[in-house]
């Protein structure tokens, strides 16, 4: 087992590794075909693990890290069935996405980086997923924020994919604060990093202290999955290419922070404050995001915000302590949100990197099969019923509604109408893009794309579908995902619920769905949709509540009274010689450190300095003119030390 | 005492070395080769010793792997005694690795009056060495006055544009302290000599007397530690620091950063702290203060330098702040972080002044504005300079990570606060690296100028360090191993700060 | 207070006058003639501290050889005499006067309170043969290195004097 | 035994001859005028050296007046050639004359 599990991390690494090293002199297809089997094989790999491993958890150590007295990091694995399901999920998006950029960067000079990149990728992300040792988590989290900071700014050309790197870098870097401190706390606290080990003693945790543990975590999870507050990086995330963003935000980095939260679940599961808190945070992201996806023209935007809302589902599913249900929605949403993107990839190259829905039409006739494959998407995330989406959202919804406290009540009341809004903003772009329109897109002007870009889209649509086999309330696939994760602590597999109250929550939420696919059809697809002015509502909706210039906002006050006068003549006369890339940056940070730097570092530390020193100067040019040349004062002077020494011996002297 | 003097050969091979090199100063080219032997040999040496599996035992000046111990000037009482434990090993590693890199560096960059450059750098070599090995506190004094005057003169005469006024200011700033310092010892020389009626410079000596005045010890404790801040450089005396990094040349700059800043930090840690445990004891608050205040004021600086040189020197300001918090602290666990962080920052950072030097080699300017876009005509260059600057702000399997984690757990058990301050610093590191990152490799091209990739010569030295970086990264068991002795002895057993015998 | 005591304040009085005029001088000649009297003063005061030996040679020496050549080095210089007006001129004499007041007065208190200076003089005179017996054999190497002295400042007068083209006036 | 003047009136008479000599190398303008005083204290170091020979009943201090007047004599040679030296280049023997040293 421990063979397969270390197989099964080498394969992305050396993949990665070797693109990095030898990349360039390979030629083209030697690269990709390296990078493709670098997952391919840990997909196999995982397949295996699946096989033999079954039902039980595994302790596997590979190789001692850092040992410095009682504090001990090795690179160990937990295998569980949680993280078996996992990194199959991981891995076999993974692999899709990789074929499916193999042609989507085909024209592309920097595959070999780019290959390089997504293969450390899967690495980091696989890490996370398997690692014992939180330090060995923390190794997979923050290689996998830089291999996003690298992917995201793939294009450095210009300025904007750079920024929106070092922008989600910066974010989940603050996240990650929260997340060392927890790491600490671990220590100080519970004497090991080990995760099972944690999980053993977590009982032993004071409320309080379990809660604050928690609540890090929680922040931990929040920077990585682009939950409220710190969901300004994702939708930038998009300026990086499109298997990219489906990578990111369908299979891995948004999921990571879940699944931490569910790997620690004993600890969670202490707190029932700290439960409440991500429920909250979980249904309100998902309202927030809902609510902004309505209003987005670019495709991508509009997808980022849809996976925010998303995993807002996790964390309520989470909250609410159904892991099984969290883990069910987590694998469907994979599916079909990567394959929402990579079509919608198919999309934008074919309309000659096009991301305006408006400017997009008639794309059902010219393109009928990545109409089929978006329909099958779309279908799914709104949860239709019956298919894809349906039974995870539905059971994550039973949860919360079953949930004792009141206040889950509320979070399910929000979680409804997040569940309203979703098949309202996939049909709308569906419908502005595809269905036929007058100023929609002629034949003339689409791109030929690749068939095997699309063709290796049908097996993520036939699981995106028939995902609910995996875990269906009654009949034949009975609770089958609930049985495989039974044994992991914390997860019960059928949530007890009466039948009667099952019926009813799953009828309610299918007249749900349909009738939001109904007003979207009004709305959207009856009157052919004209590209709203931004204005009022629409405004506020689509640049997400003004969250990004309220932290400019935010930041911007306090200083700004403080650096008044700083803030005209060395602003300008700094920002002659800033290059434009710093200014990118919160403006007030920046003139808080010009004022450390001009005005302390640069005068009263330096200046002191050297005056003290010109004191010197002064005090030596006073001594000089002692030296007047003549003889005789030279003698004088020899004479006069002679006859002080004298005095002094006289007045030592016992009269 | 010892069959072979190992030590001394140590110390005085690369200054014997250094005086050669001068003498044969007609052809450049003899002077480089010859002095890349010779500190190509001082590494072979240092390495034999790692080879030479030494177990500590004890001598007359304390448990020490290796010691040597001779009367030097009989009637004040001082020895010359060199004593080699885990610490200094790894330090003089770190520096007999440093300098042959700096020897390579310099291969076409220095023109003019090459032999003595070369002279001046074997000559800190040698100094360095016997600085780090050195535990008689008038030799360490000696060797810590010497290594300044090399220095300087690499700052006055190679350097860029203002250098005198940089290298003046380095000299004003060192000597002063260290005037300071050399009061600070003779009165503990005379006390303790009152004290004990013995009058010995030996540090282990000094170590057994009994506490003097409250007063007394406070102030000699904050001479030592100004004569190490400066050094380190501790915030309100720093400023001396990226002046004479902008203005040094590549090879002055990397010994500057990479091993000039251990002497201070490696001096307060074996000298200021173990001769006057109770001040240590009531200054860590301010060491405390004084490191956090470093490592937030110097990132938020180096925020908005438009000169690349001056902003890797503050970043190691911020670096060097983060390592004083380990060691203020004074546990096993953050000591041994402390010092495995030293080695980190000075592999890490000499990189990327490395990296900078062939940047200004290429296009004879450090400013960002005339930088940007290199990736597209340099791309090893720019993969080396990314590799590099993800170590400096410590991304985990590379090397700083593991020290700041050492350093930041460990504090995390006695004061919380300074550790979250720590983890929340190193957000500001990340903001301030990745903004050098942008504008140096990516974005726009902003001028046009004839860019040549890495040569081999550049590659050797680039691919060496990052295999450090690695190894340190991925698999610091050995080093840690090695530190383990020596921390133990420091601490002591109770693991904090001895209190006053 | 015998007879060798009035002497020896006779002799004293005679040097201290002579050398006070000497230094005093407008006129270079005047001032080494009465030096040359101070020196045959103290060749006698020598003699009578029982050193007949080194009385002949001060005569030779200090008195002969070195005020010769003085009077030869004034005589051929024939320069301006000494513009030193005979009033004293009290700024260039002050600084002199003061210190030599300080240090004699404390050099005579030192020697009265000194234990062991005051103890009265045997007179006892070294015979030549005794002290050049002495002499050479216990500082042989002194007179060597004295003797290569004063070779070695033979050499730099002679080049310092010598009267080649370049430095003509 | 019979004794003359105690040996600190020799030894006065030796330091009112230095200071005497002190005097006319600081008070005089002209540069052989200092040389003469130099002289003088030699000599005086010379007497003192006498009268403690005398006063210990040790020869030393006699050897050393030989060597006192060896030293005297080879500064009088240089340094009279010094000033004749001087004297023709620049035609003066007033000691302020000769300040390049300032400054």
């Amino acid at each position: 087992m421990t063979a397969i599990l270390l197989i099964l991390l080498l394969f992305p690494l050396t993949g990665g590794v070797l693109n990095a090293v030898v990349g360039r002199l390979l030629p083209r297809r030697a690269s990709e075909v390296i990078a493709c089997l670098g997952v391919l094989g840990a997909l196999g790999m995982a397949v295996i693990a699946l096989i033999l491993g079954g039902r039980d958890t595994y302790h596997l150590t590979f190789f001692p890290w850092i040992k410095v007295g009682d504090l001990s990091a090795a690179m160990d694995v937990y295998y569980d069935p949680l993280a078996a399901v996992m990194i199959l999920m991981v891995t076999f998006v993974s692999s899709l996405i990789h074929l499916y950029s193999v042609a989507f960067m085909r024209d592309d000079r920097d595959y070999v980086r780019y290959f390089c990149y997504l293969n450390l990728f899967v690495f980091a992300m696989l890490v996370i997923t398997l690692a014992d040792n939180l330090l060995f988590v923390y190794l997979g989290w923050e290689g996998m924020g830089f291999c996003s900071y690298a992917l995201i700014g793939f294009w450095y050309q210009d300025e904007v994919n750079a920024n929106a790197g070092r922008k989600a870098f910066i974010c989940t870097r603050i996240g990650d604060v929260s997340f060392s401190i927890a790491l600490a706390f671990c220590f100080v606290l519970l004497h090991s990093f080990s995760i099972s080990q944690i999980n053993a003693q977590a009982s032993s945790l004071s409320p309080y202290l379990a809660t604050l543990l928690s609540l890090l975590l929680l922040g931990a999870a929040v920077g990585k999955s682009a939950q409220l507050p710190l969901t300004v990086w994702l939708p930038d995330a998009m300026a990086g290419p499109t298997p990219v963003s489906a990578l990111i935000h369908a299979a891995t980095m948004v999921t990571a922070g879940t699944f931490l939260l569910m790997r620690l679940f004993p600890v969670v599961q202490m707190s029932p404050t700290a439960m409440l808190v991500m429920a909250g945070v979980g249904a309100v992201t998902t309202l927030y995001a809902g609510a902004a996806a309505l209003a987005q023209w670019d495709i991508k935007r509009m997808l980022a915000y849809s996976t925010i809302s998303q995993v807002g589902y996790l964390f309520l599913a989470v909250g609410a302590g159904d892991i099984v249900g969290g883990t069910f929605h987590l694998v469907s949403h994979a599916f079909f949100k990567a394959l929402l993107f990579l079509a919608a990839g198919c999309v934008i190259q074919a309309l000659a990197e096009e991301h305006n829905i408006f400017r997009m039409g008639n794309l059902r006739r010219l393109m009928p099969q990545v109409y089929w494959l978006f329909l099958a998407g779309a279908v799914s995330l709104s949860a239709f019923p019956l298919l894809g989406g349906y039974f995870s959202k539905d059971r994550i919804l039973l949860a919360t509604f079953m949930h004792p406290e009141l206040a889950y009540k509320v979070l399910w009341f929000i979680a409804v109408v997040a569940a309203f809004l979703t098949p309202l903003y996939t049909f709308r772009v569906f419908f502005v893009a595809f269905s036929k329109r007058a100023d929609g897109r002629r034949a003339a002007d689409i791109h030929p794309i690749p068939k095997f870009m699309a063709a290796v889209l049908w097996p993520l649509a036939i699981l995106a579908l028939g995902d609910g086999l995996l875990n269906l309330p009654g009949g034949i696939g009975k609770n089958f995902l609930g049985n495989f994760l039974a044994m992991v602590p914390g997860a019960r597999p059928d949530l007890g619920a009466s039948s009667a109250l099952e019926w009813s929550m799953g009828i309610f939420s299918a007249f749900l769905v349909i009738a939001s696919l109904i007003l979207a059809y009004f709305l959207y697809s009856y009157r052919p949709a004209r590209e709203p002015a931004m204005v009022g509502l629409h405004k506020m909706l689509c640049s997400a509540f003004y969250l990004d210039n309220l932290y400019r906002l935010i930041f911007v006050k306090p200083y700004q009274a403080m650096a008044g006068f700083l803030w005209r003549d060395v602003d300008n006369r700094y920002d002659r010689g800033l290059v434009k890339g710093a200014k990118a940056l919160f403006r007030p940070y920046r003139a808080m450190a010009v004022f450390l730097w001009l005005k302390i570092d640069e005068i009263c530390l330096n200046e002191g300095a050297m005056k003290a020193a010109g004191g010197l100067k002064v005090l030596s040019s006073g001594l000089g003119r002692w030296t007047s040349g003549r003889l005789s004062t030279y003698l004088t002077m020899l004479f006069l030390g002679l006859a002080i020494f004298f005095g002094v011996l006289a007045l030592g002297y016992p009269w | 005492m010892l069959q072979f003097p190992i030590l001394s050969l140590i110390v005085f091979w690369p200054i014997a070395g250094s005086f050669f090199v001068l003498t044969c100063f007609r052809s450049p080219r003899l002077v480089r080769w010859v002095s890349l032997g010779v500190t190509l040999m001082e590494l072979s040496l240092v390495a034999s010793l790692l080879f030479l599996n030494l177990h500590p035992q004890a001598g007359p000046v304390g448990t020490w792997l290796l010691q040597e111990d001779y009367p030097w000037i009989a009637w004040l009482g001082a020895r010359y005694s060199l004593g080699l434990d885990g610490v200094s090993l790894m330090l003089i590693l770190l520096v007999a690795f440093i300098n042959v890199l700096c020897v390579l560096i310099s291969w076409e960059a220095i023109t003019d009056k090459v032999g003595s450059f070369f002279f001046f750098i074997l000559f800190l070599e040698g100094t360095l060495a016997g600085l780090f090995l050195a535990n008689d506190l008038l030799l360490f004094y000696l060797f810590w006055e010497i290594q300044v005057i090399p220095m300087f003169f690499l700052l006055g005469i190679w350097g860029h544009e203002n250098r005198i006024h940089a290298a003046l200011k380095f000299i004003l700033y060192t000597l002063g302290g260290s005037l300071l310092m050399l009061i600070a010892l003779i009165a503990l020389y005379v006390l303790h000599g009152q004290q004990t009626g013995i009058y010995t410079f030996s540090v282990y000596q000094l170590m057994q007397h009994a506490p003097f005045g409250h007063v007394t010890e406070i102030l000699l404790f904050a001479a030592f530690l100004l004569a190490f801040g400066i050094k380190i450089p501790l915030i309100p005396v720093h400023t001396w620091l990226p002046d004479a990094h902008t203005e040094a040349p590549t090879a002055g700059s990397v010994d500057l950063a990479g091993l000039l800043l251990k002497t201070g930090v490696y001096a307060l840690f074996r000298f200021a702290i173990p001769l006057f445990p109770s001040a240590a004891k009531l200054l860590i608050p301010l060491l405390l203060t004084l490191a956090v205040g470093g490592l937030f004021y110097a990132a938020w600086i180096a925020l908005v330098q438009t000169d690349i040189k001056r902003l890797v020197a503050y970043s190691s300001i911020s670096h060097m702040g983060m390592i004083i918090i380990g060691v203020a602290l004074w546990n096993f666990i953050t000591l041994n972080g402390a010092i495995l962080q030293l080695v980190n920052h000075g592999l890490s950072t000499s990189a990327l002044f490395i990296m900078v030097g062939m940047l200004d080699e290429r296009i004879h300017s450090r400013q960002f504005a005339d930088l940007g876009g290199l990736w597209g005509r340099m791309p090893v260059y720019s993969a080396f300079f990314l590799f590099f600057a993800l170590s400096s702000l410590g991304l985990p399997g590379l090397n700083n990570f593991v020290g700041e984690i050492l350093i930041l757990i460990g504090t995390f058990k006695e004061r919380p606060i300074i550790a979250i301050l720590g983890f929340s610093g190193i957000v500001f590191g990340v903001i301030y690296i990745l903004r050098m990152v942008q504008d140096a490799i990516f974005g726009e091209v902003r001028k046009e100028h004839v860019l040549w990739d890495i040569n081999y010569r550049e590659g050797v030295i680039l691919v060496s360090l990052a295999l450090a970086v690695l190894f340190v990264g991925l698999h610091p068991g050995p080093v840690l191993k090695i530190l383990e002795h020596p921390v133990q002895a420091m601490v002591g057993p109770s693991g904090h700060l001895a209190m006053g015998r | 207070m015998n007879i060798y005591a009035v002497i020896f304040y006779v002799l004293g009085a005679v040097i201290l006058g002579a050398t006070a005029l000497a230094i005093t001088r407008r006129n270079l000649m005047h001032a080494i003639v009465y030096l040359v009297f101070s020196f045959i003063g103290t060749a006698l005061l020598f003699y009578l501290l029982g050193a007949p030996f080194l009385a002949v040679l001060e005569v030779v020496i200090y008195a002969g050889a070195i005020m010769v050549l003085f009077l030869f080095i004034v005589m051929m210089l024939k320069s301006e005499p000494d513009h030193l007006t005979l009033g004293l001129r009290l700024r260039q004499w002050l600084p002199a006067l003061a210190l030599s007041g300080i240090s004699l007065i404390v050099m005579t208190v030192f020697v009265l309170q000194a234990a062991g200076g005051s103890g009265p003089l045997p007179l006892v005179m070294a015979s030549p043969l005794e002290f050049g017996r002495f002499l050479f054999q216990k500082y042989w190497l002194g007179v060597e290195i004295a003797s290569f002295l004063l070779f070695v400042a033979l050499v730099g007068a002679l080049y310092l004097g010598r009267a080649d083209g370049k430095t003509g006036s | 035994m019979v004794t003359i003047v105690p040996y600190s009136h020799v030894l006065i008479l030796a330091a009112s001859l230095f200071v005497l000599g002190a005097g006319c190398a600081i008070a005089r303008r002209n540069l052989i005028m200092i040389l003469i005083g130099v002289e003088i204290m030699l000599n005086a170091a010379g007497l003192a050296c006498i009268g403690a020979a005398m006063r210990w009943q040790q020869l030393d201090g006699q050897a050393f007046v030989i060597f006192i007047m060896a030293v005297a004599a080879s500064e009088v040679g240089v340094g009279l050639s010094l000033i004749v030296y001087s004297q023709r280049r620049t035609g003066t023997l007033d000691a302020d004359r000769y300040d390049l040293m300032k400054g």
